[in-house]
């Protein structure tokens, strides 16, 4: 039941938030810019649309958008929303969370390949090269993270906990971390269509329709549990009290704005800094690793 | 008596060192041989072992008469060039023989002979000729010589038998004056063939076999 | 009285080469006469096993278990030579390399040579066994020259020459020895027998130097490096059956002899003396012949410098001196016998068919002789000691030992070289057996007699391998007897 | 007190039956396939051998896991390197595959001389060859013959397994075998090194000091990321395969590396744990890399080429291989709910829950190794996605891929039992583990009857930590539902309708397969970002008809073999001088030659004092 009502949720309030993203960018930039539900338009419109599959693609192309929409939903539900410990936490961990990923990106890979397209060939080349990179970060991260609460189950720092410095560092290399997988600047950019500097944008570029609506959405959901991690880990925050309804909205007020707060870092970021080149992401991700094992430190000196 | 004798074989085998060719060489093997029969000789005298006397005689047979003979008649076969090719020229090879003749005696005193007594001059003589003998084998280039160099080893072999152990046991020793002949009949016929293949007898040039 | 037939049956059939004109059947009787020699020489091996030693003819011939296992090893190679023999020279006189005639020359020096090879365990008196060595030298010499080309001329005469000077250098230990006999007051003798119980009391000192000269004469013979140089020319050089006669037995009784006088160094307490020597000799053969093998271009040489390696193996196993190793070495002498002669056997049949010993230009053995092939493959594998085969069991006795000795050192270098030369044997053979054949090179068959003793050698070295785990305690047991005289 | 032989032979205990039971899954699907894979590639005689030498080679393998004596042990060791050696140089026919067969049957013989050393030092200590004489002689021993003897043991081991740096042989050896061979040999064989180690050196020599488990985690980690950076530049599918067996040694070490260095510091349930992981990844990698084998050489088979940058489109033309492939893939880079995801977490886990019960620095030590697993296993998903994508995916590339046909039955029948085992050993992790906790608990002689590894039959929860649970048949279940979800979703929203049409070309008028995405390129970042490692260096050609126009420009990027130039190459080339140098003591001058023997015994009476 937790489990329907969550993902749901994560279905709902996903592309809000990158709509939100993009709006505050628009901003930033002195732009008037798009509506926030800009996101949703655009899915309606590519449910509504006829969808081109390459005569070149196999049955990989065809499948490949449910297995990626699958495997972030899947990963959905380990996150606690309401409560302490998501209900389908027996399911995995942390740990987990990075092999379910690894999922959903190995198909599109293939996918992009499948279609014989050099643009699909490049963007699956640089995206296995980031996330191959982002694997030791990331496990150096939660390594911080679970040394911290002695345990790599996600719920274990659900609900309130004191901030310490390592899960500040933590967080911050999570954050770069997150840049890295949700494809933005400097990493990736997901405005663009040149073929220079898209990764994400150049796997995908063959789909089209109902497909790539699939496509969006598992990575709005994607983007969407990364902020909930960070937020988790440096706004802690209790279960949801039921009962009383002011608390109820306060709660669920708070839930919303700490991760509002990190979209805007986020949209901070991508308009303050410029794309890097695709060789410098090592040194990026080098960095996020260093955070990491700085964390770690902290959490092994207990500070 | 003896010591004189003794004396005279050294020399004799200092000549074959300083020997430039072939029928000098093998002349002075035959006073070698010729000296060696006499201290066998004289050893059968004192100590009046029969088969010392036969022995002594087969070494004047064997080495005084056969051999020679033997060597020359196949040196006249194959008409070579009679220089015997010198890798170290005579007079360094006398010093060297002079080198060879100390150390067997420090050899000798090693083994605990007495100092000074006629046994250990016998003894030193014999370990000279032997060292020579092989030294002579490395140093000449010709085959004949390294037929002529095992002859004088084993001729110091002789001297140092009688002379210390007063001599093997009686078949042994005839045994081996029979070997002795064979091998050199044989090395004699493998230095016809050497002659009859390459159509000399260098065998410092035998080099087709090496690594 | 068995030592007599074994004796005597090498001499009638000397005799009888010069009597019966057809060498195809003298072949056969040859072997007919070889086998029963065989089965003599295990009849006297039980027989001495069970009674210890045995003296016959006034004391003149001494048979201890050290003699009768050199017997046994001759008698095993000489009828397996004597039947590829057949084959070989029959396969000459096709293609009219030799004559009947010279054929059967061949067959008179090869018994001659049996019989001086016979005779070497056998006789007592240490002067006797000097001059059956010399002749073992003479009368080789004339089947390395057997061809009468520049190279086998020149190995002959290289042959005779560097023997006749290691052995006249033996002869004067022999004569040091019989010195320090004699002056110990005892009775004038050369027999070892007489020598062996009184070995304490003779005055170390002149034995420590007579054994130098003893070790350095028969060492020649026996192809310790730097000593050995006489051997690749000669073993390259000389009729198949003949290398594997020189290398199987021919080196074997050199190390007898010295195995005689060590006995006699070990017996007077001068062991380590004895030890270090030998080890000293095995390690230095061990690494120069490896060295050799590693690029070398000839086949038969090839073999000839892993026999420098094996008689490296078994002074170093002897030089160790406790039961384990000596067993070792002892089954190493045997093993190495057996093989040596397969993996000759088969260079044999490879060079008369390719005409060549270079090893760049023979390939693809396999397919030109499936049979001889394959009995090489194992070969190679059995000389480089990997189990199952016979060798590996000796030589892990003989690291074994090196192990409980502790003598560190020396196992490691044991087990480096022997990696090395492994490396070097399945460098050249991979090349040479597998691969592509030639141009201008067809499948041949091979004679039943050469398949024949094929078979019964592989089946020695499979065999032996397998059994001596089981019958190991006997092995030891009987070592441990071995250097009691 | 000195005997060869023991009265029992022979030792069935859980890791023996463990092992046993890895060589017989992996082995008898490979000889299913061997019978049509072999038919048209040798003469009938020719087969014949060949399974009989394939039989040979698994029974070795099966007494060589089996018996319960040093010597017996080495002697089988011995037969299986030889019966192997024998399988690689099979093909006589090409130079390659003698050349390999050389470097193999070298490198491993040299390690079996390690082996051989460390058996007679135990012998020294327990005058016996049996496992358990041994192994109650060695609480008596002193603890730098222990080092000296685990050392030993590591590397005699290590080159058999394939630990880098005494992995070259892998490369060379594997790909020249015909495929069910190397899909024993890189499934099994290169395993039995792992029981050597497990065996000699957990079992009987039994760990006392942590540094031994620190080195193997520290070689392991290096294999690891060796094994793939290599397999990443590689084209040919059964070297890139042959260096992905290094990375999986390695992570397999790193399970039995961990299970070392927790029982020196006497964590017994973790010491259990890592072994499991070890186990349970060894037997994983036994099956997914025997299929990958079996798929490669069904590839081969149907192109009768093993370049991959030549094929691709062989989705469309075998699709069953694909499919099995694909399965491989993903079981091979940790993808859920599959086993290798299963064993991965796992040794993961280990190093966590490790962390937290050791104290200071170690935490750091095991983080960073756990780090660097994971970077080991992303790169290895890129490694896949090339590996599958270029060869299975898009158009063909040559006239190889476009005549390609789907293989016989057998040869499917043998990859889709190795593929269902993968899918088992995914679901049924919780079951499996109870098993291995079982061999792992016995081997370790750690009793198990109180530790709990699994929540119910389809959860694995480790005890040390606060509620930490993986359970792939809900995962699995959830995924498939998420996956109808989405379906539905798609059905019932979409309203337009699927058209086929050529990929977007740009305008370009004729998109065709040399507009492909080569593997070449494909790992052109990796290749940059470990420049530093893999050294590339390219060598481009033009030729010009004039000045201003270049006709044809070739160009190819190499990578260089660093351990191949630095380490090998070098000594080879000192062992070849000595030799040559020696042989110059020996040329032909009889007077020279009479000159030795005259000199050493000058030399020998000279100093007769020394001996």
């Amino acid at each position: 039941m937790m489990i329907i009502l969550q993902i749901i949720l994560f279905i709902l309030t996903a592309p809000l938030l990158s709509g939100l993203i993009t709006k505050i960018k628009n901003n930033l930039r002195m732009r008037k810019g798009q509506s926030i539900i800009q996101p949703y338009y655009n899915l309606v419109k590519l449910f509504s649309k006829d969808e081109v599959i390459s005569e070149t693609a196999s049955w990989i192309f065809r499948v490949t958008p449910f297995i990626v929409l699958s495997s972030t939903l899947a990963a959905a539900i380990l996150i606690p929303v309401f409560i302490f410990a998501s209900s389908a936490h027996h399911m995995g961990d942390f740990l987990a969370l990075i092999f379910i990923f690894a999922l959903g990106r190995f198909f599109l890979a293939l996918s992009a390949l499948d279609t014989g397209s050099s643009f699909g060939g490049m963007g699956a080349s640089r995206e296995m090269f980031i996330s191959s990179l982002v694997e030791p970060a990331l496990c150096m991260v939660i390594f911080a993270i679970s040394l911290q609460f002695s345990s790599t189950d996600i719920s274990a720092f659900s609900g309130m906990h004191a901030i310490t410095v390592s899960s500040v560092v933590a967080a911050i290399a999570l954050f770069l971390i997150v840049i890295a997988e949700t494809s933005r600047i400097p990493i990736d950019n997901q405005e663009t269509h040149l073929e220079l500097t898209m990764v994400h944008e150049a796997m995908v570029l063959e789909y089209s329709g109902r497909s790539l609506a699939l496509i969006e959405m598992a990575s709005y959901i994607k983007q969407m549990i990364f902020f909930f991690l960070i937020a988790q880990l440096i706004f802690p925050i209790g279960g949801l009290p039921l009962g009383n309804f002011v608390q109820m909205l306060l709660w669920v007020l708070w839930c919303i704005t700490r991760v509002v707060i990190i979209a805007i870092t986020v949209a901070l970021v991508e308009v303050s800094v410029a794309k890097m080149r695709l060789f410098r992401v090592a040194d990026f991700l080098g960095f996020a690793f260093v955070l990491g094992v700085i964390a770690t430190v902290c959490a092994i000196l207990g500070v | 008596m003896q010591g004189i004798i003794l004396f005279l074989l050294l020399a004799s085998t200092y000549l074959m060192v300083i020997a430039k060719r072939m029928p000098a060489l093998i002349r002075s093997f035959r006073y070698q041989s010729f000296f060696l029969f006499l201290v066998t000789f004289l050893a059968a005298f004192n100590e009046k072992v029969i088969e010392l006397y036969v022995v002594s005689g087969m070494i004047i047979l064997v080495k005084v008469f056969l051999i020679p003979y033997f060597l020359n008649l196949t040196a006249k076969k194959i008409n070579l060039d009679e220089n015997l090719g010198l890798f170290v020229n005579s007079q360094l090879s006398l010093v060297l023989a002079l080198i060879f003749t100390y150390y067997s005696w420090v050899l000798s005193v090693n083994l605990g002979f007495g100092q000074g007594s006629l046994q250990s001059v016998a003894v030193t003589v014999a370990f000279s000729v032997i060292f020579i003998g092989a030294f002579m084998m490395i140093s000449r280039m010709k085959a004949f010589t390294q037929v002529v160099g095992i002859l004088i080893m084993e001729n110091g072999i002789f001297l140092f038998a009688s002379s210390a152990s007063g001599g093997m046991p009686f078949f042994a020793e005839i045994a081996i004056f029979f070997d002795i002949f064979i091998s050199v009949v044989i090395m004699g016929i493998f230095v016809f063939r050497i002659n009859k293949l390459f159509t000399h007898i260098d065998v410092n040039k035998l080099s087709r076999l090496k690594g | 009285m068995a030592i007599f037939i074994i004796l005597g049956i090498p001499l009638l059939l000397a005799a009888g080469a010069l009597i019966i004109k057809r060498e195809r059947l003298f072949g056969v009787i040859n072997c007919l006469g070889y086998f029963v020699v065989l089965c003599f020489s295990i009849a006297i091996f039980k027989e001495t096993v069970l009674a210890g030693h045995i003296r016959v003819l006034f004391n003149f011939i001494y048979l201890d278990l050290l003699s009768v296992v050199f017997i046994l090893v001759t008698a095993i190679v000489a009828i397996a030579a004597a039947l590829y023999s057949i084959a070989y020279i029959g396969k000459d006189i096709e293609q009219k390399i030799i004559s009947g005639k010279k054929a059967r020359f061949y067959y008179l020096l090869f018994n001659l040579f049996c019989f001086s090879m016979f005779c070497v365990p056998a006789v007592n008196n240490l002067g006797m066994l000097w001059v059956a060595i010399e002749m073992t030298t003479l009368i080789s010499a004339f089947l390395v020259g057997f061809y009468n080309s520049k190279e086998s001329v020149e190995a002959a005469w290289k042959y005779i020459i560097i023997c006749s000077v290691g052995i006249t250098f033996a002869l004067l230990g022999t004569i040091l020895f019989s010195y320090a006999f004699s002056i110990s007051g005892l009775s004038k003798s050369l027999n070892w027998s007489d020598m062996v119980p009184v070995a304490h009391v003779l005055d170390k000192n002149i034995l420590k130097i007579a054994f130098i000269f003893i070790l350095v004469g028969y060492g020649t013979k026996a192809g310790l490096a730097p000593m050995h140089t006489w051997l690749p020319d000669a073993h390259s050089q000389a009729v198949a059956p003949i290398s594997a006669l020189l290398s199987g037995v021919l080196l074997k009784t050199a190390v007898y002899a010295i195995l005689r006088f060590g006995i006699i160094i070990i017996k007077s307490g001068e062991l380590t003396y004895f030890t270090h020597l030998m080890i000293l000799f095995g390690v230095v053969s061990l690494v120069i012949s490896s060295g050799f093998i590693l690029i070398q271009k000839d086949l038969k040489r090839l073999l000839a410098y892993s026999s420098i390696e094996h008689i490296g193996i078994i002074s170093i196993g002897f030089g160790l001196g406790s039961p384990l190793a000596i067993a070792g070495a002892i089954l190493h002498v045997f093993n190495h016998a057996v093989t040596k002669s397969l993996m000759f056997f088969g260079a044999g049949n490879i060079v008369s068919v390719y005409k060549k010993h270079n090893m760049n230009s023979i390939r693809g053995v396999i397919k030109v002789m499936p049979f001889t092939g394959i009995m090489m493959l194992l070969g190679v594998f059995a000389l480089t000691g990997f189990p199952p085969f016979s060798i590996f069991i000796s030589e892990i006795m003989i690291i074994m030992a090196a192990f409980n000795n502790s003598s560190y050192f020396i196992a490691v270098l044991l087990l480096l070289f022997l990696a090395v030369i492994f490396s070097a044997f399945i460098f050249h053979f991979g090349k040479m057996l597998f691969g592509n054949l030639p141009k201008g090179m067809k499948i041949v068959g091979e004679p039943l007699s050469g398949k024949f003793v094929f078979l019964f050698l592989s089946f020695l070295i499979c065999g032996v391998g397998i059994v001596l785990i089981f019958k190991y305690k006997d092995l030891l047991w009987l070592s441990q007897r071995l250097l009691q005289g | 007190m000195l005997n060869l032989l023991t009265n029992n032979l022979f030792l069935f205990d859980p890791l023996a039956l463990f092992f046993l039971a890895v060589i017989f899954i992996v082995s008898l699907p490979s000889i299913v396939y061997s019978f049509s894979y072999l038919k048209g590639e040798y003469s009938t005689a020719k087969i014949l051998l060949a399974q009989v030498l394939l039989l040979a080679f698994v029974l070795s393998m099966a007494l060589v896991v089996s018996v319960s004596n040093c010597l017996i042990f080495l002697i089988f060791w011995e037969i299986m390197s030889l019966v192997s050696y024998f399988l690689v140089v099979f093909d006589t026919k090409q130079a390659k595959s003698i050349q390999a067969g050389l470097i193999y049957i070298v490198m491993t013989h040299i390690g079996t001389a390690f082996i051989i050393a460390a058996f007679m030092i135990l012998h020294n200590y327990a005058h016996s060859f049996d496992f358990f004489a041994i192994k109650n002689a060695c609480q008596a021993m002193p603890s730098q013959t222990k080092d000296i003897v685990f050392l030993l043991f590591l590397i005699g081991f290590g080159t058999k397994a394939g630990i880098v740096p005494l992995h070259i042989w892998l490369p060379y050896a594997h790909p020249q075998a015909s495929s069910h061979i190397s899909s024993i040999m890189s499934g099994v064989m290169i395993k039995t090194a792992i029981y050597g180690i497990i065996r000699f050196v957990m079992f009987i020599l039994g760990v006392n000091s942590s540094w031994w488990g620190i080195l193997v985690l520290i070689l392991a980690v290096i294999s690891c990321l060796v094994g793939v950076i290599y397999a990443l530049m590689e084209h040919d599918i059964k070297r890139l395969l042959a260096y992905h067996s290094v990375e999986n040694i390695g992570i397999i070490l790193l399970g039995v590396g961990l299970a070392m260095f927790f029982t020196s510091l006497g964590l017994p349930y973790l010491a259990v744990f890592s072994l499991i992981a070890g186990l349970y990844h060894l037997i994983n990698h036994a099956i997914f890399k025997g299929l990958l084998f079996l798929c490669a050489g069904s590839v081969y088979k149907a192109t009768g080429t093993r370049d991959i940058e030549k094929l691709g489109g062989l989705i469309k033309k075998m699709p069953q291989t694909a499919a099995y492939f694909l399965l491989g893939a993903m079981a091979i880079s940790a993808l859920p709910p599959l086993n290798g995801f299963v064993s991965e977490w796992l040794t993961l886990q280990a190093f966590f829950l490790g962390a937290f019960n050791v104290i200071g620095g170690n935490k750091l030590f095991l983080g960073i190794c756990a780090a660097m697993l994971a970077l080991t296993s992303g790169l290895a998903a890129a490694c896949f996605v090339k590996a599958f994508g270029v060869t299975f995916l898009a158009k063909p590339r040559s006239h190889y891929a476009e005549s390609a046909k789907e293989v016989a039955l057998p040869m499917r029948i043998g990859m889709l039992i190795l593929a269902v085992l993968i899918v088992i050993f995914g679901l049924a992790a919780a079951l499996i583990i109870k098993l291995l906790a079982r061999v792992s608990g016995s081997t370790l002689g750690i009793d198990i009857s109180s530790m709990t590894f699994s929540l119910n039959n389809f959860t694995l929860a480790p005890q040390t930590a606060r509620n930490i649970y993986l359970s792939t048949p809900t995962l699995a279940l959830w995924l498939l539902i998420f996956g109808i979800v989405g379906f539905v979703i798609y059905r019932i929203f979409g309203r337009g309708k699927s058209v086929i049409y050529k990929t977007w070309d740009c305008g370009y008028y004729k998109l065709d397969s040399r507009n492909e995405y080569t593997a070449t390129a494909f790992s052109k970042p990796f290749r940059v970002a470990f420049s530093f490692f893999l050294l590339p260096y390219r060598k481009t050609q033009k030729i010009r008809e004039s000045f201003y126009h270049i006709k044809s420009f070739s160009y190819e990027t190499h990578t260089t073999k660093v351990f191949k130039k630095y380490i090998y190459d070098p000594v080879l080339a000192i062992v070849f001088k000595t030799a040559k140098a020696m042989r110059r003591i020996q040329l032909g001058s009889i007077h020279l030659y009479l000159g030795y023997i005259f000199i050493t015994l000058l030399l020998l009476i000279i100093f007769i004092g020394q001996f």
